[in-house]
């Protein structure tokens, strides 16, 4: 008893095969020699950025009155744009100042100072947004990439605690009830004294809010770069106290108990003057991505057979991963954060299936100076 | 939710019928707490504590911060106690919504924390401004039953054995000295609690209101993780070395008689005595071990000068 | 590098590892039965769980679990157990380096979890160890496990993992670069180095695992001496 | 002791001295590069047979996955219109025993079982995409096998490589020392399930605590270790 | 203490947010309202589509009055995508607000804004059309300048925006609305209308002495039919 079994294959329309199948489709465009995207192996997506007129010290901000945000970015990668708004805070500093009585300590200070180099740098602290057209909690990638940000900041040297310390101005009301404020660096020498005498110190806390549209890859060097040209854009507001708070102590009583304690007062900024932030300009660096995957010889389309490539390469560097087929099929990637000279202040390499050579790494790393190079010129 | 475990009819039939000739799956007798380790780490506040196949981890650490404002005089003291999987797949990583979790931090809590183990107010720097802000971060590693037991022991024993960073206030002005620079200071422990869990088991599965000789009620006390998955009624005492009582939790299960309950924290005492000392002891000689490394050094200083 | 295995009762594999002042415990349990939002069609889901010695679980923790994940994933062989689940979770006891710093914590975090997940029986297709290294702001010395103060002084810090095997003929077989993840500051030259100092060091924790696993199964089978 | 395997070492060929390798357990075969690899920590063992050779390794460990033919100790965890649900290993899969793999099963003559209730089965299916199913015959022959309910009794879990040390090992002496000592009913699941019953709560007691103390024990402590278990729990239940 | 989000990097719990000194009035403000409520000034408005490309439809609104206001406005659809749960014979719609860069709102009126929206877009949408599906919307408010330090006003000022940019979206993810939602918005109300303003679909107001009411709702009218023609426009 035989029977015989017609089996018809099934035929799936480009975009449902992409969709069902990502990793077949993107074997498909690959042994065409193309990407899901249209792009080439090595090409990039444009980019373009500006300061999206967001923020209050914008050329064409609309809005200077109660708008808090002192730095901005609008970056479009293809069809993803990613949008990063800075604003600030102040903080008083706790660690001890240089004039400290015991001299044996000051020095030991300046010693641990000096070795620890995250000492000197500062950072901000990002938090991430992708819209995905679902309400809730932030999701794993957002909080990888907020976090990712963050310590790459920190540790490219790129902002110092420097650049954020507040030199504080002081508000002085006069007999005739008009008002004026001075500032420490435009102060006569013996007029310096009425600052030093009050003896905090206060930093600037910068924030950002990052927000991503139209997600259609890996996010993270998007939005590096977009913080990186927003931090450019950032003006520090010039503070100042008020002359009748800067002294300010208030009584207490608990359980019996008194005593007078400083009172933390609000430092306030000016509403027209700023100075802008100061930036590590020698260290900025752009970040770029890229995935290495193999060829897979059975998803190939079938080709002439007498044209067998013996020296075709078994693996592909594609450049800048976008599309969910690419995403998701490509379990090697890299990504780069150098600028146009190979310094690096970032790099990650993951070999998830496909093996990664040093040939490769060098590939990657020429291509993302070229790109550092293109989006400097674009900041 | 996490899944629970499961045991079958003959292993917690076996487990009562064991229990009624005064046995113990592992051997030990109704009223043998489990021989305590504690293990001390390199940092200051790294307490190990092992007792049977239960293990608990617990750090102290703290850093500065800003006391609340109706509390101007007192620093800050929190205990963490979350569960991961780590202790046991029934176990589920940051859901601390568990009614078995819930217990835990809330026994904790009470027993040491509300209880005024530590003084808090000796940790304000500048009344108003500044203080220490003090955590004691438990971690269940494995659970073997007795997890709120273990962990007030933990917590206390890194209480005692914790040293925060000296400070020096001058006007406004906080200096705080690294520890490797200057001698960090302990912090001011006013009593030890000690927690002692009480099982109940009913074997005979009826009734029993009244209470008498030929009460089949059963007590024992540190049940493992099989005991206080069948166990009927639960009563944890706390006491300290003071013959204080810190605080008695019973919710619900068996009812039990006024004086039993005296019985149990008589019993408890003695057990709470003997970890007390055990806990001193084992601080003590880690003082004495580190001090012998500070001696040869002080030593030498000496001589310098 | 020390290291224990088989310290915890009710997880099916655990290991305790510590290399130059950082220390972790590691539990593994599964393949077992996964939540359903957890459940992969095709292969089996992995739930990292990272739990600092200080503090509670944040960002952080995150981008640790995330690269942990990254290194672990290629090692498992996962189409082994479709629609099953391993979960793993690393609780550090000793950070031996400061909040702004995850390198000593992710490398040793990987041998321990290898460890484990060789202990509790989870199929793996290669081994894989991680290390880290930095390279100090003054001469440029590539610094092996640096100490938490030479970490302080380092310029770029850089975890390295490597998948690795054992080839037909009994020797070492170099599979692949499993992650590098640098921060600071370096140049290429740099990278290349790191990426040559940190295969020869996995290769050398690799048999110093190969080491610890024969014990252990010398261990599991005690009664058949 | 057999050479070593870890996870990822590559089997070489003349070690099995054939073309035709059946991989067993621990063992897995790359689809892409046909290249046959341990994937487990353990001994390496390679038994010749008709066609080339089979290798598996042998490895502890305490989760257990089904396969065929496995003898297994379960819990019934739920019941349904025609099966049980029966978990192997605490928060594994559970596993189904349809009420039709009862010897003499009809759809009137339901098995008794009820939740909680301990039974002795074989795998009878098992699938890595499927739920695994167990039995309590031999479906074979469609006749009773020694499977079914175990009433009474103690469990004890022990490694999977004790387990099935104990089960297969016939010269392994721990069985045979307990049963100079007591009478005893035994059954061994290679799921690290062991069910045990005596007459009397002691012994079972006894026997509890050896099987699980000569799991770190080697088999020439056994005699000694075995009877200092039953004299104390002997004694001590004697005493109180 | 122990309440802190893990989920995100917020930085010092004791960081004040920058806090600009009360300005001193630079910009003079002489073309604001002319007394009658009408802003002089030409008021222009830029509409684009397609923009998310991850959503179902989406649209960017920049509306300016000519003066010193402007509003930046983009809203996404997501759906109708099915909905787990119970069977249900209509579509649900719900609409999620976001302040993308400023932060002025609080929760309550954004909770506020949002309920505004769903109700009127409840009755707009042929939700008996996708039984068992969600329609999600959410509205980015990329940037608002109002130099009107009051609140109110600045929900007033952006709610006929968003209600365009809404429905701009909605006819861009091809969902079937019975017709161009439009608002106009008059002192402190807005009123949305349909049908070239035979039906009002929705009535805001901040005010707590409307004294006229017809009167206010023939104004917003006015302002709703040159609204409504700028969709109608771009849309040819």
């Amino acid at each position: 008893m035989t029977e015989s079994i017609d089996i018809h294959p099934i035929v799936f329309p480009p975009e449902v095969l992409a969709r069902i199948s990502p990793d077949i489709s993107l074997q498909r465009h690959l042994s065409l020699e193309t990407r899901p995207c249209s792009r080439g192996f090595e090409e990039f997506r444009d980019v373009a950025i500006n300061d999206g007129n967001i923020s209050r010290y914008s050329t064409n901000c609309q809005n200077a009155t109660t708008n808090n945000i002192i730095g901005s970015s609008l970056l479009r990668s293809g069809k993803t744009f990613v949008i990063t708004s800075i604003t600030g805070g102040i903080i008083e500093e706790t660690l001890p100042a240089n004039n400290t009585e015991d001299v044996g300590e000051e020095e030991l200070m300046k010693l641990s100072e000096d070795t620890d180099r995250l000492c000197e740098n500062s950072t901000i602290y990002p938090v991430v947004e992708v819209q995905r057209g679902r309400v809730g909690g932030p999701t794993d990638e957002e909080m990888i990439t907020s976090e990712k940000l963050y310590k790459t900041l920190l540790h490219s040297g790129i902002l110092k605690k420097t650049a954020l310390a507040v030199s504080c101005g002081i508000r002085r009301t006069e007999e005739d009830g008009s008002v004026t404020t001075i500032y420490s660096d435009e102060l006569l020498d013996e007029e310096k004294k009425i600052n030093e005498a009050n003896n905090r110190k206060w930093s600037y806390v910068l924030y950002a809010k990052i927000q991503v549209f139209s997600r259609n890859g890996p996010i993270y060097d998007l939005c590096w770069n977009s913080l990186i040209s927003a931090l450019k854009t950032v003006q520090l507001p010039r503070a100042f106290l008020d002359e009748r708070a800067a002294d300010l102590k208030i009584a207490i009583r608990t359980r019996g108990r008194s005593m007078t304690i400083r009172e933390t007062y609000d430092i306030l900024c000016d509403p027209h003057k700023s100075l802008p932030l100061k930036l590590n300009e020698g260290e900025l660096c752009y970040g770029s991505n890229y995935g290495i995957i193999d060829i897979e010889p059975l998803a190939q389309l079938a080709k002439n057979d007498d044209e067998m490539d013996v020296d075709k390469p078994t693996s592909v560097l594609l450049a800048d991963i976008e599309t969910e087929a690419e995403e998701s099929s490509i379990l090697s990637t890299l990504s780069l954060t150098t600028n146009k000279n190979g310094q690096f202040k970032a790099a990650t390499i993951i070999g998830g299936d496909s093996k990664i050579t040093p040939e490769m790494i060098k590939r990657c790393i020429f291509l993302s100076k070229q790109r550092s190079k293109d989006i400097e010129s674009k900041v | 939710m996490a899944k629970d475990i499961e045991i079958s009819n003959a292993e917690s039939k076996f487990i009562l019928e064991a229990l009624k000739l005064k046995q113990r799956l592992d051997g030990r007798s109704y009223d043998q707490f489990r021989d305590v380790k504690i293990e001390i780490g390199e940092a200051y506040g790294d307490v190990t504590v092992t007792m049977g196949n239960t293990k608990v981890h617990c750090r102290i650490s703290c850093e500065i911060a800003q006391p609340y404002e109706d509390r101007p005089f007192e620093g800050l003291f929190h205990i963490s106690t979350e569960t991961t999987p780590m202790a046991g797949a029934q176990f589920e990583n940051g859901n601390n919504t568990g009614e078995e979790e819930v217990l835990i931090s809330r026994m904790i809590e009470k027993a040491v924390r509300r209880s005024g183990a530590l003084d808090v107010e000796g940790l304000c720097i500048i009344a108003g401004s500044k203080c220490w802000s003090l955590r004691a971060d438990v971690h269940f590693l494995d659970c073997d039953g007795g997890l709120i037991d273990a962990s007030c022991i933990a917590v206390m024993a890194g209480l005692l054995h914790f040293k925060k960073p000296d400070v020096t206030v001058l006007g406004e002005r906080v200096t705080v000295h690294p520890i490797d620079e200057r001698e960090p200071v302990s912090l001011g422990v006013l009593h030890v609690p000690i927690c002692v869990t009480f099982s109940f088991f009913n074997p005979d599965d009826t009734e029993e209101n009244i209470k008498g000789e030929d009460n089949a009620e059963i007590s024992i006390i540190d049940a493992s993780l099989k005991e206080e998955l069948l166990r009927d009624g639960v009563l944890t005492v706390t006491l300290n070395k003071n013959r204080e009582v810190v605080q008695i939790s019973k919710a619900g299960g068996l009812p039990m008689e006024a004086l039993s309950l005296i019985d149990c924290c008589h019993k408890a005492y003695g057990i709470v005595e003997k970890i007390t000392d055990q806990i001193h002891r084992v601080v003590k000689q880690d003082t004495i071990a580190r001090n012998q490394y500070a001696h040869i050094l002080s030593s030498e200083n000496a001589r310098e000068t | 590098m020390e290291t224990t295995t088989h310290v915890l009762g009710h997880v099916d594999g655990s290991s305790v590892v510590s290399n130059s002042g950082t220390k972790v415990i590691c539990s593994v349990s599964g393949p077992m039965e996964p939540k359903s939002r957890q459940e992969l069609p095709t292969q089996l889901a992995l739930e990292i769980i990272v739990k600092p010695a200080e503090g509670v679980q944040s960002t952080r923790e995150k981008l640790m679990e995330d690269q942990i994940r990254s290194v672990l994933t290629p090692v498992l062989a996962r189409y082994l157990h479709p629609r099953q689940f391993v979960q793993i979770c690393l609780q550090v006891l000793e950070a031996g380096e400061s909040r702004d710093y995850t390198v000593k914590e992710v490398s040793v975090c990987v041998n321990a979890a290898v460890l484990a997940l060789v202990d509790a029986g989870v199929p793996l297709l290669s081994m894989c160890s991680g290390t880290c290294i930095g390279i100090t702001t003054e001469g440029k010395q590539l610094v092996v496990n640096p100490t938490e103060s030479q970490l302080a002084k380092c310029e770029s810090v850089h975890v390295y993992c490597l998948e690795l095997g054992t080839n037909e003929n009994g020797d070492i077989d170099v599979r692949n670069l499993l992650l590098l993840d640098s921060l600071g500051s370096f140049d290429e030259s740099q990278l290349f180095k790191v990426l040559e100092t940190g295969e020869k060091e996995c290769i050398r924790l690799y048999t110093e695992l190969r080491s610890v696993i024969k014990d252990k199964v010398a261990k599991d089978f005690v009664w058949r001496q | 002791m057999s050479k070593l395997l870890l996870p990822g070492d590559v089997i070489s060929a003349d070690e099995t001295q054939s073309q035709s390798i059946s991989a067993g357990p621990g063992i897995y075969s790359d689809p892409l590069s046909q290249e046959i690899k341990a994937t487990h920590a353990g001994l390496e063992v390679v038994t010749p047979n008709k066609k080339g050779a089979s290798v598996y390794v042998d490895y502890n460990s305490k989760r257990y996955i089904p396969a065929v033919g496995d003898f297994v100790v379960g819990v019934i965890v739920a019941s349904f219109g025609d099966s049980y649900r029966v978990s192997l290993c605490n928060f594994s899969n559970p596993v189904t025993l349809s009420y039709m793999a009862f010897p003499n099963a009809s759809k009137k003559n339901k098995p008794t079982l009820k939740v909680g209730d301990l039974c002795y089965a074989r795998v009878c299916s098992a699938y890595k995409e499927l739920e695994a199913e167990i039995e309590c015959m031999d479906s074979s022959k469609g006749q009773d096998a020694g499977f079914g309910l175990l009433d009474g009794g103690m469990t004890i879990e022990v490694s999977l490589a004790y387990a099935r040390e104990l089960l297969f090992n016939d010269s392994y002496p721990l069985l045979n020392i307990l049963g100079n000592l007591v009478e005893f009913e035994v059954a061994i699941g290679v799921n690290g399930i062991i069910w045990l019953k005596t007459d009397d709560v002691r012994t079972t007691l006894a026997c509890y605590r050896s099987i699980l103390t000569c799991q770190g024990v080697s088999p020439a402590q056994f005699d000694k270790t075995i009877k200092s278990i039953f004299n104390d729990t002997l004694k001590s239940t004697d005493e109180k | 203490m122990s309440v802190q989000d893990r989920r995100r990097i917020l930085g010092p719990a004791e960081a004040k947010p920058l806090q600009f000194a009360a300005i001193t009035p630079v910009r003079t403000v002489e073309n604001r309202d002319d007394g009658n409520g009408n802003k002089s000034g030409k008021e222009s408005v830029f509409i684009s589509t397609d923009l998310v490309t991850n959503a179902n439809g989406s649209s960017y609104l920049e509306y300016m009055d000519g003066t010193s206001d402007q509003v930046l406005v983009m809203s996404s659809v997501f759906g109708p995508r099915p909905l787990r749960g119970s069977f249900q014979s209509k579509a649900s719609v719900s609409i999620q607000f976001k302040e993308v860069t400023l932060e002025h709102l609080n929760t309550g009126e954004i909770k506020e804004i949002c309920t505004f929206l769903t109700n009127v877009f409840n009755a707009v949408i042929n939700v008996e059309k996708y039984p068992k599906s969600g329609i999600d919307i959410f509205i980015d408010l990329i940037q608002h300048s109002n130099s009107n330090p009051t609140e109110e006003a600045n929900i007033v000022n952006i709610l006929p925006t968003c209600i365009n940019s809404i429905t701009m979206a909605l006819v861009d993810a091809g969902i079937e609305i019975i017709d161009l939602v439009s608002a106009g918005s008059k002192d402190n109300s807005v009123v949305a209308f349909i049908r070239n303003g035979h039906e009002i679909v929705g009535i805001w107001s901040d005010d707590d002495n409307v004294t006229d009411i017809s009167k206010l709702i023939e104004e917003c009218k006015a302002k709703y039919l040159v609204n409504k023609q700028t969709l109608v426009q771009y849309l040819k």
